[in-house]
């Protein structure tokens, strides 16, 4: 199924990317998240996308069924988790800076405010 | 600030036990089938969680101390797996596993593996919990 | 097979570890932090040593056989970087130890620091890619840490900024390792040196190249794309501001070294010439940005940029002598840049501001600051015969004899402005009546012995350059024949 | 040469203890100071015949690898500087003793003067051109100290920042020209450069080199146009005008044109340019001088006018000029440091050194008056002072030069005589202030005496220069042009066509001062170089500003702009230069229908989170695109990923709403308006990045290092489940990684809520 896994891949990246490049703390973060998705299924997709079996064995010697690449799943559950580390520590920092800033507006973040 | 629902509460105190067998299950065969310690350590801490909102605990501030805690000793475990090897002369990170007859439970693998997933176990409850406790840690008006 | 390699990993993550049951003891933290960093030290020298008699070290975790396990592959630049990771860790740290107030303490800024170091020291030894991202997490997630430790406004909107910006560019780091591992199928740097020449579409390994040279480029605060260090970097205190200055974006400028010269040198034939035009660029738009402020910190800030277009000059000559040069320059860099922001640090702990407009006269309160402020801003400007000429010597004669007429005319140009900006921050802060009535104490003398320990290596690695010519040669060398580098980490199946 | 290495340590040493030998007021500072100077004299004065019997050199190795070392080697030459850097060195040393006063930190001022003393010494024994440069730029630097000594002035701290940057940034040139020539010849040694001579002046860095390197010389030596820095610089004390801006620092760029004539000569451009520059440099600061009414300011042009003369001579690279180089040069350290030394005697005791405002000296001060006279006729060129003598040698050259050189050469004869006229006679006889009289008197012996033993110097050279100096003299010219030079004649007395004009010259210049027809005006204009420099200052400031303010916006979207279209641009610059193998495998297998369906979930989730109109549902739609993304991965045979993912999702969810929606303002999220723009780069990146993927998927070298995990996972790693194997064990060292991740962000969430300005502890 590559074909729907790229333009899950291409859509979800290029959604992230406006978001990232809009104006309001919350939709920033979210733009990420939905970049880091995309990029999971990137790496999933480098392994190759064939039709093959989970990559759990069964049995002592099993290569019945070929499964598939389990490199990149393990590459991805270590980027989700770091992700889910990062995006955590993103919307506590996008809370404190919306407090203290007292608007989620980036633009109010220039910092022009309090340069010089 | 929460409004506390009979049934919730009575719902958190089946699911929770439940949840915490479950989640020691899919930690416990990790290394063999589609679980580990990271998912089992996320569904503890969203059960430790929902206990949290069903007794509406006002005040976090000192719930979290235990569970920063907590993240250094599964810091402190996984670390402590992967030197353990040096002590026995191999290098950082050399698993090794085996195979031990249990009275009652029969054949058991264990692994050096399984303790250091524990430590990321370990990490994960404390990670969650202190992450959901500091976000709802709100003075009054502060909201 | 030792595991000396692993250990600037492991004992600072062991010292995190304790430093967060420590939290509540500040005194103990002091010295478990200091002591931990300082066996640390003396690890990371013997290490250099190895490397220098042994070769190139390699660890395999879990004895896992090469291309497949992770590695640590330990050449003469890896062993370099964490030795001065540790020195100006260690400066900083003591530095630290009498300059932060309470509730920083408290809150986890030794913890913090350990796990930076750990990340940091974690990239610079990794010989895999992939690990290499996770240590770059790791290093990122403590850096956005201590960025913000205190909640001040400006620091939490710029650590905001410093913190997407980031993750962007790990996103794009995670692009990068989803194209090697599609064109080469697989991860150990090593190996993809190997494969790398095989891929037959110059296009695909052309995207490799500037997609990597991107993400390093981010993280290393390259031309065009620095935007996110002078505000961030200003952010937090000196001290934390000195650390990072001296340390963080030198692990991307390693990274593109690393990746340079294993992967792109020979099979991507844009990547020095663009690498060249950067430098260049760096170099100026850096000191332009300097000459622009009015504020030691802001000023020392824009530094670090153009001094990274310096290493990025050596990275593009590619040449033995220019890539010492580069390598030189990087751990002179390190040192003195880290100085400097110490002396902001110390100043912004007496005056209370370090704009330039609002100090002056600490020329007579405190001379001896004031003497290490001069001698470090010399050096960063390339005045010999501190440290930072003999980088910048080596890298001037490099580039002529490879005829890199503009980026020779440019490196001069930035010294130049460089050795302007110094004194003019001299002329203002240390010189000029003092204009506002300071009630203060004077130094701490801690601070200043901190201060001198950094600023007398940077005398030392300027006179003693003789002695420490060898080992930025032996780098240089393993740049750029890394076939030691690959032989050592795939062994008798290298292919 | 052994005492040549003890003399140019001797201050180094002095300036490392005197902070150890001094008292703690520092009032034996100068005289510590003036013993490690002297000491220095005399190791010079000691080594001088063994030197010029038989030359030979020292060397300390600093860099072997990169051919940098400190080697010491002297002929005449140096030893022409050495005795005019510790001689009068001496003399200033021990008159800013006794000068300084005890409210001065004379502590700093006699340790950085030392430091100056010893790098000057450096510069000109130094047989190796890095070695030079290093101590070159350490003169700057300590001059730069010296100059802003006063740092309470903000004329000082101005001053001594023109002069550094000047100087030092002509050194850096210098530095360039350097290393051509060092590249050319393969080491830096001035010996083997000398040798390597025709292949230097061969190469096409030939011209570029010895432009760089005169570019050195003449800012430090103060020519036009780079001459605006000495004035400047007088707001130094004057013992250190005396010594630095007199007779040693600005010389040191003469002396590099000396050094480096033999080679640099070689090449067309060198003796030309310097010629011109030294001739209009020479008659322009004379001209500056007449204008002058701050007696320092008059001597710091007539300095730059005087150092023009000897660059002058010392680029012709002849016999003759060199020999009256090096005399002038002697000459000149001789009288314009007395000159010097005394003015600042005379603002001591008259506490002020405007012309217009300072009384007769003749009947105040007579015995500083005489030691004045003898020292301007000096400088004028009358008899019996060397000045005569070092003149009709330089006239003699001028006469054989292209004769507009020569008109402005004698022009400028005339015009120094002048300003000398108005030093020596203005001074003395003008009654102007009489109200100065109470306030004056004359000069204490402890500060007239070193400026008459250096007139007396200068006497002496006028009667008896060849017994005086006549081996020195030759042996210093002889290194100057690299050959042989006969020996000097040198004598007061003799008819030639250069006495003619010598004495139309005087008598022009008598004229000049007599009917006073240069206006000498309190205020004078600004120089234009200083205008330069100035707009210069201020410009580069200004732009650097707009440059980087242009930039800088602090708008966290605008750098991301910067970032992708970075990647977008180069990636087009990729497509079209170097191209895509569009043969590669294009290996898309064909899906089924239900497939696409299912991808329609996650790309409506994405689009969902875009448009969304509130922030729950834009966080919803996000959790959406994560859920559904757990549908993909257990499609595609990735169980772990679905469970972990959902897991991941939903405590992600509730942290997005714990975080966001209870925020009482902003409630509703109004999209920004449309932005073609960014999201044309939004489509660029996401098409671009997966199209990129794709075909990288098609070529694939041989297999992936997978397979041995899938080999190896049950009998050496015991474990089915691969993924987990991988993770806790094949790749263990990453997991380790990312839980310290976590663990580092959860510590940083809780510093976040709970370290915060408003309440500090937590």
């Amino acid at each position: 199924m590559d074909v729907p896994i790229l333009l899950v891949i291409a859509v979800t990246l290029t959604c992230g990317m406006y978001m990232v490049l809009e104006r309001t703390l919350l939709r920033v973060v979210i733009g990420l998240g939905l970049m880091s998705n995309g990029v999971n299924l990137m790496l999933l997709a480098s392994g190759g996308l064939g039709a093959g079996t989970a990559p759990i064995l069964h049995g002592q010697r099993d290569y019945g069924a070929s499964p598939v690449d389990p490199l990149p799943q393990a590459l991805i559950l270590t980027a989700i988790v770091i992700g889910f580390g990062v995006t955590a520590l993103l919307l506590t920092l996008a809370y404190r800076t919306y407090q203290s800033v007292g608007s989620d507006d980036l633009g109010e973040l220039d910092g022009k405010l309090t340069d010089e | 600030m929460i409004a506390r629902s009979v049934i919730l509460t009575t719902c958190a105190r089946i699911a929770y036990p439940v949840l915490l067998l479950f989640a020691v299950a899919l930690y416990w065969r990790g290394h063999n089938a589609p679980g580990g310690g990271f998912i089992a350590g996320l569904l503890t801490a969203a059960a430790i969680a929902l206990r949290f909102i069903a007794h509406g605990r006002r005040d976090r501030s000192g719930a979290s101390a235990p569970f920063i805690t907590a993240i250094g000793v599964g810091l402190a475990i996984a670390l402590t797996t992967a030197f353990g090897s040096l002590a026995f002369g191999h290098a950082f990170f050399t698993h090794t596993f085996g195979h031990f007859h249990l009275p009652l439970i029969g054949d058991v693998e264990l692994a050096t593996a399984a303790l250091f997933d524990l430590g990321v176990y370990i990490v994960v409850v404390g990670n969650v919990i202190t992450v959901v406790s500091a976000m709802t840690d709100r003075e009054p008006g502060e909201d | 097979m030792s595991n000396l390699p692993v250990l600037p990993v492991a004992l600072p993550m062991a010292a995190g570890i304790a430093l967060i049951f420590l939290r509540n003891s500040p005194s103990l933290s002091r010295a478990v932090a200091l002591v931990a960093n300082l066996i640390v030290l003396v690890l990371a020298a013997q290490l250099v040593e190895t490397v220098r008699i042994d070769g190139v070290q390699v660890l395999n975790f879990g004895e896992w056989p090469a291309p497949f396990g992770i590695v640590f592959a330990v050449d003469m630049l890896s062993a370099l970087m964490v030795l001065v990771t540790m020195v100006v860790s260690s400066a900083t740290l003591l530095f630290a130890t009498v300059s932060l107030d309470d509730a920083r303490e408290r809150t986890f800024f030794y913890p913090l620091f350990q796990f930076l170091l750990v990340g940091v020291n974690g990239s610079f030894l990794t010989g895999d890619l992939f690990n290499l991202f996770v240590w770059f997490e790791v290093l990122l997630i403590s850096s956005y840490g201590l960025l913000a430790l205190g909640s001040e406004r400006y620091q939490l909107q710029e650590t905001f900024k410093y913190l997407v910006i980031n993750a962007l560019s790990s996103t794009l780091f995670l692009i990068g390792v989803a194209l090697i591992y599609s064109l080469t199928g697989t991860l150990n740097m090593a190996d993809i040196a190997v494969k790398f020449p095989q891929i037959s579409d110059k296009g695909s390994a052309g995207a490799v190249a500037i997609v990597f040279m991107l993400v390093f480029g981010i993280k290393g605060a390259l031309f065009p794309v620095y935007q996110w260090l002078p505000r961030a970097y200003f952010a937090p205190p000196a001290v934390i501001s000195g650390l990072f200055g001296g340390l963080l974006t030198k692990v991307g400028v390693y990274a593109l070294y690393r990746v340079t010269s294993l992967f792109f040198v020979g099979n991507v034939n844009f990547v020095l010439p663009v690498l060249s035009f950067i430098a260049g660029a760096t170099m100026l738009f850096g000191v332009l940005g300097a000459l622009s402020q009015f504020d030691m910190k802001r000023v020392l800030s824009y530094h670090i940029i153009s001094q990274i277009g310096y290493m990025i000059m050596g990275l593009a000559i590619f040449t033995p002598l220019a890539l010492a040069g580069g390598v030189f320059y990087i751990i002179h860099h390190i040192l003195v840049k880290t100085a400097l922001f110490l002396v902001a640090g110390a100043v912004e702990a007496t005056r209370g501001t370090t704009h330039l407009k609002r100090l002056g006269g600490i020329v007579d309160t405190s001379p001896v600051l004031t003497g290490l402020f001069f001698v470090a801003g010399l050096a960063l400007a390339g005045a010999p015969p501190l440290s930072g000429f003999v980088a910048k010597f080596m890298l001037m004669q490099g580039g002529l004899e490879q005829h890199f007429y503009i980026m020779v005319g440019a490196s001069v140009v930035t010294g130049f402005l460089t050795l302007f900006s110094m004194m003019k921050i001299f002329r203002y802060a240390f010189w000029s009546p003092e204009q506002v009535p300071f009630s203060g104490r004077g130094g701490h003398a801690t601070r200043l012995v901190s201060i001198t320990i950094l600023v007398g290596l940077g005398i030392v690695l300027g006179l003693g350059a003789g002695f420490a010519m060898p080992y930025a040669t032996i780098a240089a060398e393993q740049l750029i024949d890394p076939s030691a580098y690959i032989a050592a980490v795939l062994g008798s199946q290298a292919r | 040469m052994w005492g040549l290495v003890v003399a140019s340590l001797l201050p180094f040493v002095g300036a490392a203890l005197l902070p150890f030998l001094s008292k703690s007021r520092g009032d034996n500072c100068g005289w510590i100071a003036s013993g490690f100077i002297v000491a220095s004299f005399a190791a010079v004065a000691i080594s001088t015949p063994a030197v010029l019997h038989q030359p030979g050199a020292i060397a300390f190795e600093w860099v072997p690898s990169l051919g940098l070392q400190f080697s010491i080697a002297a002929d005449g030459l140096s030893l022409a500087f050495a005795f005019l850097i510790t001689g009068v060195g001496s003399i200033v040393f021990t008159f800013a003793a006794a000068y300084l006063g005890p409210e001065e930190n004379r502590r700093r001022f006699f340790c950085y003067l030392l430091i100056f003393a010893g790098a000057m010494l450096g510069v000109v024994f130094a047989a190796n051109l890095i070695s030079m440069f290093v101590f070159w730029e350490l003169t700057s630097v300590s001059s730069f100290l010296l100059i802003g000594f006063w740092h309470e002035r903000d004329a000082s701290r101005g001053g001594a920042l023109k002069a550094l940057v000047i100087t030092a940034g002509g050194g850096l040139a210098m530095l360039v020209g350097f290393i051509l020539i060092g590249s050319i010849v393969g080491s830096y040694e001035i010996a083997d450069i000398m040798a390597a001579r025709e292949q230097i002046a061969a190469h096409r860095w030939a011209t570029a080199a010895a432009m760089l390197i005169m570019l050195g010389a003449i800012t430090k030596s103060a020519q036009f146009p780079f001459h605006s820095w000495l004035p400047s610089a007088m707001e130094a004390p004057t013992p250190v005008s005396a010594y630095l801006h007199a007779a040693t620092m600005v010389k040191a760029g003469l002396y590099l044109v000396a050094r480096m004539g033999p080679v640099l000569s070689l090449i067309p451009i060198w003796t030309p340019t310097l010629t011109v520059l030294g001739i209009v440099t020479m008659t322009w600061g004379s001209f500056l001088a007449l204008r002058q009414t701050d007696l320092k300011a008059l001597l710091a042009f007539s300095t730059i006018s005087q150092l023009g003369l000897i660059m002058a001579m010392f680029a012709q690279n002849t016999a003759s000029a060199a020999t009256a180089g090096v005399f002038h040069m002697l000459n000149h350290g001789l009288f314009k440091g007395a000159l010097f030394l005394m003015v600042g005697v005379i603002e001591h005791e008259a506490h002020t050194r405007d012309l217009t405002k300072l009384a007769s000296l003749r009947s105040n001060m007579p015995r500083l008056f005489a030691v004045l006279v003898l020292a301007s006729l000096s400088m004028a060129g009358i008899p019996p002072m060397g000045g005569f003598i070092s003149k009709e040698l330089f006239l003699e050259e001028v006469l054989q030069m292209p004769w507009p050189l020569t008109v402005i050469a004698v022009l400028g004869a005339c015009l120094t005589v002048g300003y000398c006229l108005v030093l020596a006679i203005g001074l003395g006889l003008t009654h102007q202030d009489e109200a100065e009289r109470k306030h004056a008197h004359d000069a204490p012996t402890a500060l007239l005496w070193g400026p008459a033993v250096l007139v007396f110097g200068a006497l002496l050279l006028g009667l008896v220069p060849t017994f005086l100096a006549g081996g020195l003299i030759e042996s210093a010219a002889a290194a100057a042009i690299g050959g042989h030079v006969p020996h000097p004649h040198l004598t007061m007395f003799h008819l030639s066509p250069t006495l003619i004009v010598s004495v139309a010259a005087i008598s022009a210049g008598a004229a000049v001062f007599r009917f006073g027809w240069m206006r000498r005006t309190p205020d004078a204009p600004k120089l234009v170089a200083d205008r330069v420099y100035e707009a210069w200052l201020t410009g580069l400031e200004h732009n650097a500003q707009r440059l980087t303010a242009s930039y800088m916006s602090g708008l966290l979207w605008r750098y991301v702009t910067i970032i992708v279209c970075v990647g977008i641009i180069s990636m087009s610059a990729l497509a079209v230069f170097v191209g895509f193998d569009a043969s590669a495998p294009w290996g898309a297998r064909p899906a089924q229908t239900f497939e696409y369906v299912v991808a329609l979930i996650p790309i409506a989730a994405a689009i969902g989170a875009v448009v969304a109109p509130t922030r729950l549902a834009a966080i919803l739609a996000l959790g959406a695109s994560g859920f559904s993304l757990a549908l993909l991965f257990s499609l595609v045979g990735a169980p772990d990923l679905a469970l972990t993912q959902i897991m991941v999702e939903t405590v992600s969810v509730a942290l997005f709403l714990s975080a966001f929606v209870h925020l009482p303002a902003y409630r509703k999220l109004k999209p920004r308006k449309f932005q073609p723009l960014y999201a044309a780069v939004s489509i660029a990146f996401g098409v671009g990045v997966t199209a990129l993927l794709h075909h990288a998927r098609g070529q694939r070298v041989g297999g992936t290092i997978a397979d041995y995990f899938v080999e190896n996972s049950v009998e050496k790693a015991g474990g089915h489940n691969i993924v987990n194997v991988i993770l806790v064990d094949f790749r263990g060292l990453d997991t380790l990684g990312e839980i310290s991740v976590l663990g580092i962000a959860a510590l940083t969430c809780y510093a976040l809520i709970k370290l915060r300005p408003e309440r500090k502890r937590p």
